[in-house]
């Protein structure tokens, strides 16, 4: 789960890292009104969940009420990367001398968060990673004793950064990594870090993501979750508790665990179709739930063509043919064509109970694949 | 022969009194496998599927000399069985569980470091000896006994190829389900080193899929370390970046990291060949062994 | 640093731990008026850091009035192994059906703290190790990961608690291990923990020793710290920053180094005489710190000589020599023989500027023990 | 030859700009001491004693090529000093801080038994090997270079024997002092293993006192594995129980461990003679070589 700019700045803030004087707006008064009260040159900045929002025009810095109009006006209500901005953060300018990076993730490869300090803030740390890692200090982090104070130290020194604002930066690292700790984040990063002509550090942007899977014991970052799915579909997905990613193809595509219905697509990719979706319903689903992921599938607009592969384990075939029947049963005419494939347990069961005449039948992955690729071509021609 | 467990493994059940911990270990026992006992906080005393239940791990491991846990509890109180397991002398301990929080695992990781006991999972289907025992949730019918080990990060997935595999009469050692989480205990590297000693297994398929560095590291040691041949499978060519395909590890890093492509290329140099379909996964067995 | 019961008990209550209620009280008019508000039965507890204060008739449970007027008047001002009551503990009596002892401390062999838990509370748990160790449960805890909930668990069911009070006893626990590692204590422990007939746990006792060195951040605590000393010498030493312990003999006895005093000593004994204290002036001490040494030591009345040794290393010969110059130099008479050796840095130096008129110096640690126990020897014929 | 140190370690001093630290730096290097660094956080490229003050020790050993720390910071940031140390690939640490909390040198000790760096302390003097190198505090002046090696919980009565054994010219390979701390790195058993692998010591002195068991489990270690003969003192004999003499470790608890009588008990049953006097320790040395 991601939070917004303004949502991790104020944990940020709360944990006492130094940040901007902002205000969230809604509408272009709203824009003016907090410019007003925090006092030119103020940032408006898009609040969505997009990388590069300063490229894609999503952040502006204006010097007056008319440039404040016209950068709400046009960020307001655009379209950044498929999702419409709703609103903004209207924050204090900073006077800085100096971009930063800090950073605390987990490394998937070692099994530990490492904290990451650069001099090279402002600009994508990830094209700095790539182009120039010397430039990142890291400190890899022993997850039973945590940042320990030389650690911070060590990073901040090793990055080069200046003797004078030192101390601060090793702060606020230490600080993330307390947030990443107490508030399972997966990330937590600010970047830039600006230094101030005064020698201070400033948060000018604050990123923080939640591992989801510790949202149960998140209570008030729970609270944060709002709606930022890309689209209906998505959204559907989220209500249904189904993991489903949208793609741009035409064949629908629904299974059981993650890796048979990655390779699934895989197949429809090899065999010269295009997948419209990854949907996996998860082990053990019920009648309920088959039908539900039809009926998420049919209602995506560019699906062509639908097929259903379930290798059952804990997941039943009987469960799964009588689920793919009562969603098919209520259409008078079936809206695309489904090719059924299913095996493991008590598959046989579940061919017995598949009403034939609503659906294609097939034995194996390769051949279920291969026709549902025929049926999208044929409905594309 | 087979890795990690067989029929002498005597079994300690975490969470045997919740509803999929009952059913599974009726399933596993209907299977042959060994359950000795369970063990759930304040249910010591009570009976399972025909099976003393113990308030702890090490009471289990007293009284009825278990040497592997497997563990069907839920997320939140996972990793706190799972450090019980490591600290009560097994020598394998199979987390089931799905959703456990990552900075658990971390913590799970550095204990795992400090102790002997193997770890298979979390967010996995378990591991299987057909014929022996099986610790977890897979269908027991689908394999057959022979002379293929399998490891893969996927339940399903590793059904499908099992099945492809077993049409042929190309029965399985030990079939191993890793997990789809980012941390894990049991590695790629892991599994194929102790397929690698195990003198039954003569060839060994691997089912990677996106996310992490795995998968090349297994390659790197597959080419340093391996007699033993090695068919491979990768799922998640055409999954987009940035999205995660429903395991928590399956995901492309924004920076590239972690793709399909990287993974085939670094299999494909160490001389293992990854097929397009498990089929062809099924074709290369046939021509390694 | 010890807390006394109601110092600790007030600790284990914020954090949750069920504990009696309970009122200090400084005379017997304030341990009637908090019976009354309580209830009868009550009991009457010495505030005294002194073990095994109900077998010395520091402790009495009253049903009554005049019962606790009788205990409140036996108690107040009683001389409880060395230390003078001034406090008792009214607390509310618990109807219990047993006694549990559950306690955390440092493990100094294994450099790592020990929960422990036991079915024998209500005794001392020391004579319970010693005689019947399987009935202390314990678990080791890793120092970075701390005490995890299923050691809790096992400690509480390996020590044969009730199924029906395991989940409160493991609680109690865990909240004792939390206070120990977040307070730097050296022990936390409650014995008994009783539980009373309707399943609760009540904590009866509270004990909780806080690590010294550690007070620094321990400001809430450092702030109970109550003037505990034996006699008025301790005090003083106290004041004055000396290691030092007040034993039966007469000689006196002034070093440098725990181990070099503790030697010293053994010396005294050795040769027939018998240690007056333990004095450690500690590392690099200058003139002013040995001049005070030595007042403290005339200060004991039972002292009849004085051997002062020091070996310098940081401590220098001549300072020491100054020091004692300028505290004996302010008597007409010397109260009592000095007997002085000075080795290691500047010691020739320091003999030089030793007033030889005061003191009498000789050249070895045995030589100089020897003279000093012939003096005592010599005033107490 | 010698353990630990010797004319070839490189020392980093932690705490340099401080008064202790300067003093003492400026002590080991009139006597020979090889110290190439500082490193105080925020004082990297100032000078102290001439040398190089590094903002890390972790520069230290880079730009310097240190191999062994002695640390002089004040005890509430003396274990993240320790810390820094043991992660810097150094092969020694030497802590002379006194009263560093419990809690912290519990943490420390978990970390010292994931890294291969010793760590002599905390609330020692140090340690010399006469004629080569001294770490930390001890008055260099009255060591003497010989074949005898000695360990000791205390440094004035280190200093005692030491002055015993040279005035009968018994000079020494290496002293050092552990420590009179509940938790320690270097223990007996440590540095006694460390003279007995050391061709050059033909005797070891052992200086011990009140509290823990360290000394009972250094005389099983003589026991079962000491070619090596050793001599021993115990400081102490007097104390009462339940007070602590000093050291935060010096304390003979309740319950009566830690007593020197059975210090004594168990050195005896080893072999090892154990002074009444500091004097008889040195006829025992005499007599043993």
């Amino acid at each position: 789960m991601k939070l917004h700019e303004y949502q991790a700045k104020s944990v940020f803030a709360d944990a006492g890292i130094p940040t901007p004087d902002s205000q969230l707006a809604e509408s272009t008064e709203e824009v003016l009104s907090a410019a007003e009260s925090i006092g030119y040159p103020v940032a408006v900045k898009a609040q969505v969940h997009v990388g590069g929002r300063g490229k894609a025009g999503g952040i502006k810095l204006v010097e007056n009420d008319e440039e404040a109009r016209e950068a709400a006006d046009a960020i307001l209500g655009m379209d950044l990367k498929g999702y419409t901005v709703g609103r903004v953060l209207v924050e204090g300018a900073v006077d800085f001398v100096d971009e930063l990076y800090v950073g605390v993730t987990m490394d998937r490869g070692e099994g530990k968060p490492v904290a990451m300090v650069s001099e090279k803030g402002g600009v994508d740390i990830e094209s700095v990673a790539e182009e120039d890692p010397e430039a990142i200090a890291r400190e890899y982090i022993d997850p039973a004793f945590g940042l320990q104070p030389y650690q911070a130290r060590r990073a901040v020194y090793d990055a080069g950064i200046d003797r004078e604002v030192a101390g601060d930066v090793s702060s606020v690292l230490t600080t993330l990594f307390s947030l990443w700790d107490d508030r399972d984040a997966s990330d937590t990063e600010i970047n830039p870090l600006m230094v101030t002509s005064s020698g201070e550090v400033v948060a000018a942007d604050a990123v923080m993501n939640i591992d989801e899977d510790a949202l149960f014991r998140q209570p008030e970052l729970a609270e944060m979750e709002e709606d930022s799915y890309e689209d209906d579909l998505e959204r559907k997905a989220g209500e249904y508790g189904f993991d489903y990613v949208r793609l741009d193809g035409d064949v629908g595509i629904i299974g059981n665990g993650a890796g048979l219905v990655m390779t699934t697509l895989d197949l429809v990719d090899h065999y010269g179709g295009e997948p419209a979706n990854f949907l996996d319903v998860g082990g053990g689903a019920k009648a309920d739930r088959i039908a539900n992921a039809l009926d998420m599938v049919f209602s995506d607009e560019n699906v062509e063509s639908v097929v259903f592969n379930i290798f059952g384990g804990i997941t039943r075939g009987d469960e799964v043919a009588k689920g793919i029947n009562n969603a098919l049963e209520q259409f008078d005419e079936i809206p695309k064509p489904v090719v059924v494939r299913l095996a493991g347990t008590n598959a046989e069961e579940g061919m017995e109970i598949l009403n034939a005449d609503l659906v294609q039948v097939e034995q194996t992955l390769e051949e279920a694949v291969q026709r549902a690729v025929e049926n999208a071509q044929e409905a594309s021609q | 022969m087979s890795i990690l467990v067989d029929d002498d493994t005597r079994v300690v059940v975490q969470g045997i009194t919740g509803g999929e911990g009952k059913f599974h270990t009726e399933q596993m026992m209907e299977y042959g496998t060994n359950v000795v006992a369970g063990a759930v906080p304040g249910r010591g005393g009570q009976e399972v599927a025909g099976v003393p239940v113990y308030d702890t791990v090490s009471q289990a491991v007293r009284e009825e000399d278990a040497d592997a846990s497997v563990i069907f509890v839920p997320p939140a109180f996972a990793a706190d069985a799972i450090f019980e397991s490591l600290d009560s002398d097994l020598d394998l301990a199979v987390a089931i569980t799905e959703g456990i929080p990552t900075q658990d695992m971390a913590k799970v990781n550095k204990r795992l470091s400090e102790v002997d006991t193997h770890l298979v999972g979390p967010n996995c289907p378990g591991l299987i000896t057909p014929g022996e025992a099986k610790l977890g949730i897979l269908p027991g019918n689908i394999f057959s006994s022979g002379n293929v080990g399998l490891v893969s990060r996927s339940g399903t997935l590793t059904y499908q190829v099992v099945d492809n595999l077993t049409n042929r009469g190309l029965g399985q050692t030990t079939a191993v389900g890793i997990g789809g989480d980012p941390i894990i205990g049991t590695s790629f590297v892991d599994a194929l080193s102790l397929f690698e000693d195990d003198p039954e297994t003569d060839a060994v398929v691997m089912c990677g899929e996106i996310g992490g560095e795995d998968e090349e590291q297994a390659a790197q040691f597959i080419a340093e370390n391996m007699d033993t041949p090695v068919a491979g499978f990768i799922a998640g060519r055409t999954a987009p970046p940035g999205k995660r395909m429903g395991h928590a590890g399956a995901i492309v890093s924004g920076s590239g990291t972690g793709t399909a492509e990287s993974k085939i290329d670094a299999l494909n140099d160490a001389g293992v060949p990854v097929g397009d379909t498990p089929e062809e996964v099924a074709d290369s067995v046939e021509e390694l062994l």
